[in-house]
């Protein structure tokens, strides 16, 4: 069993709390076992590395420092914001310049441990080969667009992932529930980040070209791997609606989700229905209709 | 920053202004060619003063004051778009971080709330060790004097059960504080040597 | 690291034949190492490898073609000596024809690194030689052994653990180990054969990591102001009697009899004992050492006058390393720095 | 040695602040000088004069001149001298007026020094040994690597000046890129129209032979005297027997071979001549695609050839060539887009390089002629050009400026609005480089008479909307971002180093640069030159050009590939290092850093190697000699006797 | 080249007096700097007078074991100049001699040689004015230094530092 530490970060702990539960559920499955970071702290997030380049390290560091006295090796954290909080803290601690007031504050270097994000951990250590064996109730029929938000491949140098540009993991492991993914443009374009509080209109036309573009290659759903892209196209979309006068209904699932769905767990206990947007869409079973559709196409 | 006046780059240029911006970002502004790759690449180019490229610009001029109290550098939501697709390999994004830095220090935020924002973020995590949405939203908006923004949100998540009215606390939140008032008193010094620099409340937490 | 190019297959399948052979009965080093010679010495030419000496405290080389002779093979801190030099230089070799089968030659840590040196310089082609790799916990400096203690008649030496154990006409001494190493073992770091074919007992751990450990004694003398620096050189260099003992140890000085401190064509030095011509003789052999050193430390091992030579390479060593972020004797396909040249780099 | 000093006064440029008559006095007092004096004008007739009569009468072996600098006068010295019977090389000068006389006033620093400068110089002289040039044989035949516009033409100037000319070209036909384009900027010249006449004229002079289908294989020996082997690759078809009929092309089933020369726009068949005007017109099987070659039953081509040219056991074969001299002609490549995410790394069809909208437009390409998407075959109305494609981007590893897009863009927008009068083409540029004849006014025109639209601004990122690509990016004079919804996007792709110019480089022994092109000897002085002497370069293998230059590179290579061959023989320089094999131990550094490569292993008597250096091939710079530990190998004329006998002077 | 004028400041002159007996020998490379010193003649650049000028075909010609001797057997300054990078004559010998030199450069002091006593510049054929500078700043400075000691004694007036070896 791989043992890999958790790292939940705040959002997991209130409103992503859907996330949380639908990553354990999916590591459990596949037999990734999650230690959580004893007594964990908040990585500081933007206003940190806004405010010192030291404070940002130390705080995503003392994270780490507690990894790796739990004895693991590898750190996973779902939310692409704390991975990038967690990259500066090793960064830090390899800069000549800030090393030794690093390994002061935290009292250990953390440079050797690798940090992930769940979609890497799912990709590189379960791979869709396994996901599309473990599938019990496929996603045949439906459209599902991928979306990777700014941070989980950029800067390339940094995140060491997957294409900065195109990715597609997430691809691959959608596909490998039987859903159809089309090429979808905006990948890696901002959702307006964490303007939902402070400029709420840049969400609005941030976001709001993301889910029209969604909408225009015929997606069901946008399938996402990061809370604040989570809340700003879900919690927010009645408001982008507005913003933009459209009356879009997409439902915006984590990618740890869907793929607890396929497997055929209790969309429950993935909580499905923590979701703003009824995501119901996605629990209709086309697999059979399609079957029967292509079943005599197939015969002749 | 009056735009329509002449600027005498020899007397506005402040080199030592240039050379803080690469030590604190680590990275060669001379390189930027100004090709526009990263104000064509940022999702905020709409709503900035100056776009990205003409920060890269103004900072190779050594346009200290229009650089730090441009409204720009507080907008960047750091997505990294224009550090992907610089064909010089600079860091926009470190650059336009280190910029938002330097602004605090010497007190010229141009976007006091969003300064705000992350300052109120920052005391979350310094009170609490960790950030209290349900906590952190009303107090923020209530100091913006916008109580009622993401109002509409509220019943909803309510109903959700997403709204904790309880922050979670970490143990050890004397080491948390710690943190906060080590990196404080060695802000700004790399070589972790306290450095004494008066800072305004205002720019502080 | 140059690991990649060892002949993994032949590496991994002696290790694992060592593993099983150690299991079974051997429980010395010194007895594998007769275990693998013994194998081996039908597919070789000749071994070289150390032996016993009428001085207790030093190892001598010696050269097994009969299988008689294995028992008295040794290793451990007495063997000093580094025996690439020999596959190289005359007379050990004049016999040899060139199509001979390979050579066997037992070698530490550094001893390796001349290897990959040679190798490198197409002196020697990897498969002419068959490598008895021996990590390496350092050598023993007879010469710090004397300065500790009054010796009389050395009847025997033995290293127990951390210790050396010298019987002495019935006197036992028993001196720690650290305190008797060679200067240069102290800031060792590859104390691991960098190249081999077998390997005999465990690895061993680097007493250094950092240039700052390996290169200690070069900056203790930087420390000094320029004068002092230039007298004390000037006090050592004085005592040099130009007997081109540290020369023909080299294991990587190949030019022998045309070496330019003796020619006439080129003249670049005259007979005349004076200090300009002892510090130019040093010069010249550093210089011609300058990203080839790999710092085994025989020139100093045998210098008569007790004159720190291996220091002088040491600073040439650490400027390639510090300079040009090379160090010799790691990798046989690596360009040595002096013989190429990097346009970008500007005033380095 | 007996050793003549001659101290000139120059008029009063050196006597004016140098005593030279005590110059000369003190001169007399050096070791095995026997003759010393000071005159007027030394390099006149009469100063002249006056060295050859003391030669003669002291019976002096060995001549020094105190004067001006030795690249002023040294040649006319030299020629003095031996006119009286030494070695020119028994001679030496000390420059006492443009380092002593002319750079202070103080007499009797001046003196001093001046005497000094002597004392090194007859120092040196003592050293001295005659040397003497050696002549070699030329073999005045031409190979040319590359045939391009720039190999054509240097092949045929020597062709044409009587000599017998090698050409080597790896593809099937010759031409080069240029065979590819439709029309040539700034004159909108239809590009096979020009070029056609030249490649004809390649396959029909007599002492012109071509070897299309071929690489180099190895090349070994010198200048006059190269040994060339050629590899003729398998083209499964004889060509003394083909005709180019193309009979076999029309019935071959593989139907989707890659058109390689229509940059898979379309497809060609297994067996096949790219284009009507090819030269050589013979066709060539892909080995890879054809049916019978792999394993399945086929043969149709073999079936219908009227000539029975058809060979499905054909082999590679060597040919050797020997050639006097070699004139690298191998052009370019174009930088792969695909490494460019962000615009589609070459998935969407309708995002083309600048090469593929060539043969759009080209009457003879994949849509005879007619504009139209790759994708659906629709007639584009917006039509997008990117500059600076894998050029003058760091990020990509290619910093430098490829020099033709901003040109070729300029041209492809003016086609396509004669195209099509209908369409609106945009041009995303960050500047306009166009320093040639008549190209800013070529540019120019685009704008003010075609319309097209410049928009200064690097394109940050393209993608599908609809059927139509979305090009967003940046107006930089304007600070804003823009976005253009184009039908057909058209990426002008980089110039970057042939694929294998590393290679071919080692085998002439010359150097390239971290891009892979060649290095020219000089990059002012001598543009054409490689440092491997008999070496000459043409085109854009020596870095991105366009044809015009390429065109009078060509011509300037084949111009000294002509004074080459205006002798019979070349006089080596005896200044050339030298191996004293007694001393080598055959190290190899001197191979290892001779930046000509101009030394190379011997094998004596008992397999013993040493080190030789080729005179011909040495350009006397004594890399080796600094380098040689045992000092074995010595710079001729510049020993380390010659220089520690000056060093020493000072030392003393 | 600014200013071809004879009019150039001609430097130095005041040290003349102490001029007497300093000795520097410049290896310059045929090419470039020995072409950029005769400019400088040309033009009138008075430079000091304390330069011996040794002609060599390149600076990769330079193995660095004649800087050594010339300072080991009291020549009180090296100057080699040579092509700037990029435009040596045969391409890349100026390439080789910069890593020898500053190799040499660093190793020097170790020995305790006054690395200042040795310098090496990149002058063309063209920078008269350049060589008249380098030339001054550099005899300027082994003036300040003062006649090399050389090696031929022991140093009497040091006493020998124990320097603790491990």
């Amino acid at each position: 069993m791989k043992r890999v530490a958790y790292y939940k970060g705040c959002s997991l702990e209130g409103l992503a709390a859907e996330y949380d539960r639908s990553t354990h559920a999916v590591c459990e499955a596949f037999g990734i076992e999650l230690v959580e970071i004893a007594d964990w702290n908040c990585c500081g997030s933007t206003p940190a590395h806004s405010y010192d380049p030291l404070l940002s390290a130390a705080l995503a560091g003392r994270n780490l420092a507690i990894a790796a006295d739990q004895g693991c090796d590898m750190v996973m954290t779902p939310c692409p914001g704390c991975l990038k909080s967690l990259k500066g803290a090793q960064e830090a601690c390899e800069d000549p310049g800030l090393r030794k007031p690093f390994v002061e504050l935290v009292g250990r270097d953390v440079d050797g441990l690798k940090t992930v994000s769940l979609l890497q951990l799912l990709y590189e250590e379960v791979g869709p080969v396994a996901i599309k064996k473990a599938v019990r109730r496929p996603l045949t029929g439906h459209v599902l667009i991928p979306y990777y938000g700014c941070l989980l491949t950029r800067p390339a140098q940094k995140a060491k992932f997957d294409d900065p540009e195109n990715p597609v993991s997430m691809d691959r492991l959608l596909e490998a529930t039987g859903a159809l993914v089309p090429d979808f443009p905006y990948k890696t374009e901002c959702c307006g980040a964490t303007y939902g509080v402070t400029r709420n209109d840049f969400v609005g036309k941030l976001s709001g070209r993301i889910l029209d573009m969604t909408a225009r290659l015929g997606g069901e759903a946008i399938v996402v791997a990061c809370p604040l892209c989570q809340q700003n196209l879900d919690m927010r979309q009645d408001q982008i609606n507005k913003y933009q006068k459209s009356a879009l209904h997409l439902p915006v699932p984590y990618i740890s989700q869907v793929i607890g769905l396929a497997l055929g767990m209790d969309p429950k206990e993935l909580g499905m229905d923590k979701l703003c947007v009824s995501p119901d869409i996605l629990f209709e079973d086309r697999a059979e209709a399609e079957g029967k559709a292509q079943g005599p196409g197939a015969a002749a | 920053m009056e735009r329509t006046n002449t600027l005498s780059i020899r007397q506005s240029r402040d080199t030592d202004f240039i050379r803080e911006v690469e030590e604190a970002s680590g990275q060669d502004v001379s390189k930027c060619y100004q090709c526009g790759n990263c104000m064509g690449s940022c999702a905020y180019t709409f709503a900035y003063d100056y776009p990205v490229t003409q920060i890269m610009r103004l900072v190779q001029l050594g346009q200290k004051d229009i650089v730090l109290g441009s409204s720009a550098i507080w907008l960047c939501a750091n997505c990294q778009a224009c550090t992907t697709r610089c064909p010089n390999d600079i860091d926009v994004a470190r650059v336009m971080e280190a910029l938002r830095i330097m602004s605090r220090k010497s007190d010229t935020v141009s976007l006091p709330d969003i300064q705000a924002f992350y300052d109120e973020f920052l005391r979350s995590v310094k009170t609490f060790g960790r950030v209290f949405e349900t906590g952190l939203l009303p107090i923020y908006n209530l100091r913006a004097k916008k109580p009622f923004t993401d109002f509409d949100l509220a019943p909803r998540l309510l109903m959700k059960g997403k709204l904790t009215f309880f922050p979670a606390l970490v143990k050890k939140r004397k080491k948390i504080a710690e943190i906060f008032e080590v990196v404080k008193r060695d802000r700004f010094s790399k070589d972790g040597k306290a450095r004494p620099e008066p800072l305004s409340s205002k720019t502080d937490i | 690291m140059a690991v990649g190019w060892v002949k993994r297959s032949a590496a991994h399948h002696a290790v694992s034949e060592i593993e099983r052979v150690e299991k079974a009965v051997l429980e010395t080093s010194r007895m594998q190492l007769h275990k693998l010679v013994e194998e081996a010495l039908p597919e070789l030419e000749m071994m070289i490898g150390w032996a016993e000496s009428s001085d207790p405290l030093q190892t001598t080389p010696i050269f097994i073609r009969d299988a008689k002779s294995i028992s008295k093979l040794t290793c451990g801190p007495l063997c000093s000596q580094n025996l690439t030099g020999y596959l190289v230089k005359p007379p050990a070799l004049d016999s040899v024809p060139k199509d001979a089968k390979p050579i066997g030659i037992c070698v530490k840590g550094c001893d390796s690194r001349s290897l990959v040196a040679l190798i490198q310089e197409k002196f020697l082609t990897r498969d002419r030689v068959r490598i008895f790799g021996i990590p390496c916990r350092g050598t023993v400096d007879w010469r710090k052994v004397e300065k500790r203690v009054q010796l009389l008649n050395v009847k025997s030496a033995t290293v127990e653990d951390d210790w050396l154990i010298l019987d002495d006409s019935g006197t036992t001494h028993k001196i720690a180990l650290e305190e008797v190493l060679s200067r240069k073992c102290l800031g060792c770091r590859y104390p691991n054969p960098v190249i081999h074919d077998v390997l005999i007992g465990q690895s061993a751990t680097p007493r250094s990591t950092d240039l700052a450990t390996t290169y200690r004694d070069v900056d203790a003398i930087e420390k000094e102001p320029l004068e002092q620096r230039l007298a004390f050189w000037q006090s050592e260099l004085d005592r040099c009697i130009r007997c081109y003992a540290c020369r023909n140890a080299c294991p990587l000085c190949v030019c022998q009899d045309k070496c330019i401190v003796e020619t006439r064509e080129p003249r670049w030095l005259t007979q005349r004992a004076g200090i300009p011509e002892k510090f130019l003789f040093h010069f010249i052999h550093a210089m011609h050492l300058a990203g080839r050193c790999t710092g085994c430390g025989e020139c100093e091992r045998v210098c008569p006058m007790e004159i720190p030579v291996t220091l002088i390479k040491e600073k040439l060593n650490k400027i390639m390393e510090e300079m040009l972020g090379y160090a010799a004797g790691l990798d046989p396909d690596a360009v040595p720095p002096l013989l190429t040249f990097n346009p970008g780099e500007t005033e380095i | 040695m007996r050793i003549g000093v001659f101290v000139c006064n120059c008029g009063t440029n050196i006597a004016g602040t140098v005593d030279t008559a005590k110059v000369a006095s003190e001169a007399l007092t050096f070791a095995d000088v026997v003759y010393a004096t000071n005159y007027m004008y030394t390099c006149s007739e009469p100063g002249q004069q006056e060295i050859q009569r003391a030669i003669g009468e002291h019976g002096l072996q060995g001549v020094v001149v105190a004067a001006c600098s030795p690249r002023m006068h040294e040649p006319t010295f030299r020629r003095a001298v031996e006119k009286a019977g030494l070695n020119k090389y028994m001679f030496e000068m000390a420059n006492i007026r443009e380092h002593v006389s002319w750079i202070g006033n103080d007499k009797a620093a001046n003196t001093a020094k001046a005497a000094d400068l002597v004392r090194m110089a007859v120092a040196k002289l003592r050293f001295n040994q005659p040397l003497f040039s050696s002549k070699m044989p030329v073999n005045k035949r031409l190979l040319v690597i590359g045939g391009g516009v720039a190999g054509i033409q240097a092949a045929l100037d020597c062709a044409d000046g009587g000599m017998d000319v090698v050409m080597v070209e790896r593809k099937q036909y010759i031409g080069g890129k240029m065979a590819q384009l439709d029309k040539t900027f700034p004159t909108i010249d239809c590009s096979s129209c020009i070029l056609g006449p030249k490649m004809v004229d390649v396959s029909q002079k007599e002492n012109i032979t071509l070897y299309a289908s071929s690489e180099i294989e190895s090349i070994s020996g010198y200048i006059g005297n190269f040994t060339v082997d050629i590899r003729k690759k398998a083209t499964y078809v004889n060509w003394d027997a083909c005709t180019g009929c193309g009979a076999c092309m029309e019935k071959c089933p593989a139907k989707n071979t890659p058109d390689v020369f229509n940059e898979n726009l379309g497809s060609a068949r297994a067996i096949n001549i790219p284009f009507p005007q090819a030269i050589p017109k013979k066709a060539v099987i892909d080995a890879r695609h054809c049916r019978q070659l792999n394993g399945k039953k086929c043969g149709v081509c073999a079936k219908i050839c009227p000539v029975k040219a058809i060979d499905f056991e054909m082999k590679d074969t060597i040919v050797t060539e020997k050639v006097g001299a070699i004139i690298a002609a191998t052009g370019y490549d174009l930088f792969d887009h695909s490494v460019y995410g962000e615009y589609g790394a070459g998935r969407y069809p309708d995002v083309i390089t600048g090469i593929q909208y060539e043969r759009i437009l080209s009457a003879s390409g994949p849509y005879g002629g007619h504009i139209q998407r790759p994708s659906d075959g629709k007639e584009p109305k917006n039509i997008v050009f990117l500059a600076c494609v894998g050029s003058r981007d760091a990020s990509v590893g290619r910093p430098y400026c490829s020099g033709v897009c901003c040109m070729y863009i300029a041209k492809q927008a003016i086609l396509t609005k004669d195209h099509l009068p209908e369409s609106n083409s945009y041009v995303f540029y960050m500047d306009i480089r166009a320093p040639g004849k008549n190209y800013d006014e070529f540019v120019r025109r685009a704008q003010e008479e075609y319309g097209v639209q410049y928009i200064r601004g690097r394109v940050a990122k393209i993608y599908p909307r609809g059927d139509r690509m979305v090009v967003q990016g940046a107006d930089t004079l304007l600070g804003v971002q823009v976005e253009v919804e184009a039908d057909l996007v058209v990426l002008a792709t980089g110039i970057e180093s042939s694929a294998g110019a590393g290679e071919l480089a080692e085998k002439l022994r010359i150097s390239y640069d971290q891009y892979g092109f060649y290095m020219e000897s000089h990059p002012k002085l001598r543009p054409v030159e490689t440092n491997t002497a008999g070496v000459y370069l043409a085109g854009a293998c020596q870095g991105p050009k366009d044809i015009p230059s390429s065109v009078a590179q060509g011509s300037a290579a084949a111009s000294k590939v002509q004074s080459l061959f205006a002798h019979d023989t070349i006089e080596t320089n005896p200044q050339v290092a030298l191996v004293n094999e007694r001393n080598c131990i055959a190290c190899g550094k001197c191979i290892q850093v001779c930046p000509f490569g101009a030394i190379q292993w011997k094998e004596l008597r008992g397999g013993i190697k040493k080190a030789e250096v080729l005179p011909t091939v040495c350009q006397g710079c004594g890399v080796c000699n600094a380098t040689c530990p045992p000092k074995a190998v010595q710079l001729q004329h510049a020993t380390d006797n010659q220089l520690l006998a000056e060093v020493n002077e000072l030392c003393a | 080249m600014k200013d071809l004028s004879p009019r150039s400041s001609a430097p130095a002159d005041e040290t003349a007096a102490t001029t007497q007996g300093i000795k520097i020998v410049g290896f310059l490379c045929n090419w470039c700097s020995y072409g950029g010193a005769d400019t400088a003649g040309v033009c009138r650049f008075k430079q000091p007078t304390d330069l011996r000028v040794v002609r060599i075909p390149c600076t990769g010609r330079m193995d660095p074991l004649f800087i050594a001797k010339s300072l080991i057997y009291g020549v009180d300054g090296v100057l080699v100049s040579g092509c700037h990078p990029r435009d040596c004559h045969y391409a890349v010998g100026n390439f080789y001699a910069r890593r020898r030199m500053e190799a040499l450069k660093a190793f020097l002091p170790f020995m305790g040689i006054d690395t200042q006593r040795f310098r090496y510049t990149w002058v063309s054929a063209s920078e008269g004015q350049q060589w008249q500078k380098v030339v001054t700043e550099f005899s300027e400075q082994i003036h300040r230094l003062g006649p090399n000691p050389g090696l031929k004694q022991r140093s009497g007036d040091h006493s020998i530092p124990s320097i603790a070896l491990r």
